[in-house]
């Protein structure tokens, strides 16, 4: 059981079909899977709805598959950086569902977990409550969100073994652990991939065993709000 | 004399107690940092997946691996922890955070917020914030007492779609500070210098009481 | 001759496959590690918190913060990754785990289990068993054909409280083995050495077709 | 705002009283916090409400708290291991209420999360479902299952730093860190306190704002099943 592939191409092979569901891990276009989106992209794959946190940027990221129109419907908590998704959605051309950012987090969660539903207050009494199952706990009212699972998972990691272990590095974690985990299928893409045993079993973030297949992949790691501080002069 | 922006994120920093575990927002709120005074020992949150959030980084040390959820940069400190949204989620949802400062676009006198959303206007998302007004312990809003055009913010009932209902403790304006508490509404307890009661009255839908 | 621990052991490892991770229960379900084959890599995961469980250590290895779901001390692999215990059912619940191999009480035709609770007795619990039995993808039990005295365990309808309904999908016991699948009940696919129908016929309640 | 007190007994000061819910961490003996277990026996609070995956041994771990009858009721999944347990429930004196191991683990969760509710398959027509609301997702039938919290969580930990960031080491983390998320009020014993900064931030398993207190603790880590191998000889 093989589970490292020499590229991004040969990852996905036989895994894209029309009107898949994907979830895209990272936060902005801090840990996104930089070669599985363009991977995903040449695959020509269509009708693709996509779970991802954000929408990337106009020419990088998943602004890439909106560019190819290859997305029908993004489920996100927020794409504000992105005038081609503007455009597209004021023309009617693409779906979205928008999630709170902590609700859209808890149900990939569940989803990986098993469980299919689950209550919050987050949203309650707001355009997120429509339509949504209302409950009372203790006098104070939930409302019901369901666990999101999806046809393929693309996430990146830090470091992984043959094995899928994976180690995320910093806040480039974010949505990728539990995406990983949601997936029928899982692809990694990763900056290293190190000797089994070589990681800390007491420190790997995402087992093997949600991971299907590895590739390492070059990282552009492109930076969005570059804010930096002035060295106080000596 | 109304506030600036500095003098409304030193108030808001008042609210900052020795222990707290507080998340800023964007704009104004991020400012809040600057004024944390030395004697208290206070830890912020990234609702991205972080605990521990350090100042801007030098030039140097810039990593993309390394962002607050306004996408910015930002550097780790000695407590620093990471961990998934997921988890950063599960803590502000679970009530852990004591203090969140927000901006606002309205506030209405029994405390709902509207600050995600212009109907006609392109939608951006709300991203973390129903998550955080609706978990987190208190909510101070931190905002222009009037819109650009002198329209009220803080109204009987928000005109825009809310972010949360009866979610906001406290409101740190140019002009004064208002704390709203469930079932007995709005209070003005601050005015700022040289701002008169019918400045604030004039700017202000909402009802509140005074006890300055 | 019937099957012995070890035989029962070596006929549920045949049921793993290359790339399979596979849960073990305690009692002869952990023989099975024993059998596991060298042209397959399979990893066993222990529902305490780990995935890639060794066997147990040599005397001098042993260590208290190292146990399997049995409470026995272990050891690790290369492979090996710990997590908390919401993690590891997170895994077991969500279906990522491909097989489970666990003794019964009672197994009915259609696959339902009992094997926690005999009312009457002390209730020691359930542990992880219902978790087991209503999240992992494949479920294998070991089990005697029959009780010590003579009863059948395969039933018609199980009389003890059920550990989960409709989730058995293989049964081995000493005399043979039987699949269940959802609306086309139990079958019997295979008959130990030198055991009857007849025999087997003798020691079951639940309706089995036979396609030896 | 200082997290390290000298002692369990000064840890749990002021903490403890009658009717209280209390989680307790750990598998078995492993990972039990040893030295809070015991104040808490000392605290001579009564009529306590404890939550734990097991209920220790006759004499160690929760069983002291059994031998002084200081548990009104268990809610557990595996209790098997303690003889005065079952003196104490078979006579009525104690109350039981058994959890699937993986639903007690996933309630702690919640509870920690503000999650007051979920669903799952667990125990879909066995007793454990009885009296529990059913819900159809997708074709299959689900139960619901609560959140749980407590008004004090006492963990184990491997390591913590002066914040309470903790970092438990191999199976010792089990059911600790869920716990230490679900209380009101969470003290850690740890082995080791080591300096602030000396954690790899990325593998930290239980952030410093779940800990309120923390104690170094002297550790018998007591051995349930000792299974060994014998070496092949040379």
């Amino acid at each position: 059981m093989k589970k490292i592939y020499p590229d991004a191409k040969a990852a996905l092979d036989g895994l894209t079909f029309d009107g898949m569901t994907v979830m895209s891990g990272g936060f902005g276009l801090c840990g996104i899977a930089e070669n599985l989106i363009a991977a995903l992209r040449d695959s020509g794959a269509k009708n693709l709805t996509v779970i991802s946190n954000n929408a990337g940027v106009d020419d990088f990221g998943l602004g890439l598959l909106l560019q190819t129109r290859q997305i029908k419907k993004m489920i996100s908590s927020y794409v504000g950086e992105n005038k081609e998704f503007e455009r597209q959605y004021l023309s009617g051309e693409l779906e979205l569902e928008f999630n709170p950012q902590g609700t859209l987090a808890e149900r990939c969660r569940a989803g990986g977990a098993g469980i299919p539903g689950f209550y919050t207050k987050t949203g309650v009494g707001t355009v997120i409550a429509e339509g949504k199952e209302h409950k009372e706990f203790n006098g104070e009212t939930y409302i019901m969100e369901t666990g999101l699972i999806s046809d393929l998972s693309i996430v990146k990691a830090w470091k992984a073994d043959e094995q899928g272990n994976l180690i995320f590095r910093k806040t480039a974690r974010n949505f990728n652990p539990m995406m990983a985990s949601a997936g029928k299928f899982t692809v990694a893409e990763v900056e290293e991939i190190v000797p089994l045993g070589s990681m800390d079993p007491d420190c790997i973030h995402t087992p093997g065993i949600y991971v299907q297949r590895i590739i390492k992949g070059e990282h552009e790691k492109r930076i969005e709000q570059r804010t930096i501080r002035e060295r106080e002069s000596a | 004399m109304p506030w600036d922006r500095n003098d409304m994120a030193r108030r808001a920093a008042q609210e900052l107690e020795d222990g707290f575990y507080v998340n800023l927002g964007i704009g104004i709120p991020t400012l809040v940092a600057n004024y944390i005074g030395d004697d208290i020992d206070v830890t912020l949150q990234s609702e991205n997946g972080m605990l521990g959030m350090g100042p801007f980084p030098y030039d140097d040390e810039v990593d993309p691996d390394l962002i607050n959820a306004g996408k910015q940069t930002i550097t780790e400190l000695r407590r620093t922890s990471y961990f998934s949204s997921a988890d950063s989620f599960a803590m502000i949802r679970g009530g852990h955070i004591d203090l969140s400062v927000l901006g606002a676009m309205e506030v209405s006198e029994n405390g709902d917020l509207a600050n995600w959303m212009i109907p006609g206007k392109m939608v951006k998302g709300m991203g973390g914030a129903m998550d955080l007004v609706a978990g987190v312990k208190r909510v101070v809003v931190v905002m222009d007492h009037a819109s650009k055009s002198g329209a009220p913010k803080l109204l009987h009932e928000c005109s825009l779609p809310l972010t949360g209902r009866a979610v906001v403790d406290m409101v740190i304006t140019n002009l004064g500070v208002f704390t709203i508490k469930a079932g007995k509404g709005m209070t003005l307890i601050e005015i700022a210098p040289d701002v008169s009661i019918d400045e604030i009255n004039a700017s202000t839908q909402a009802t509140f009481e005074v006890a300055v």
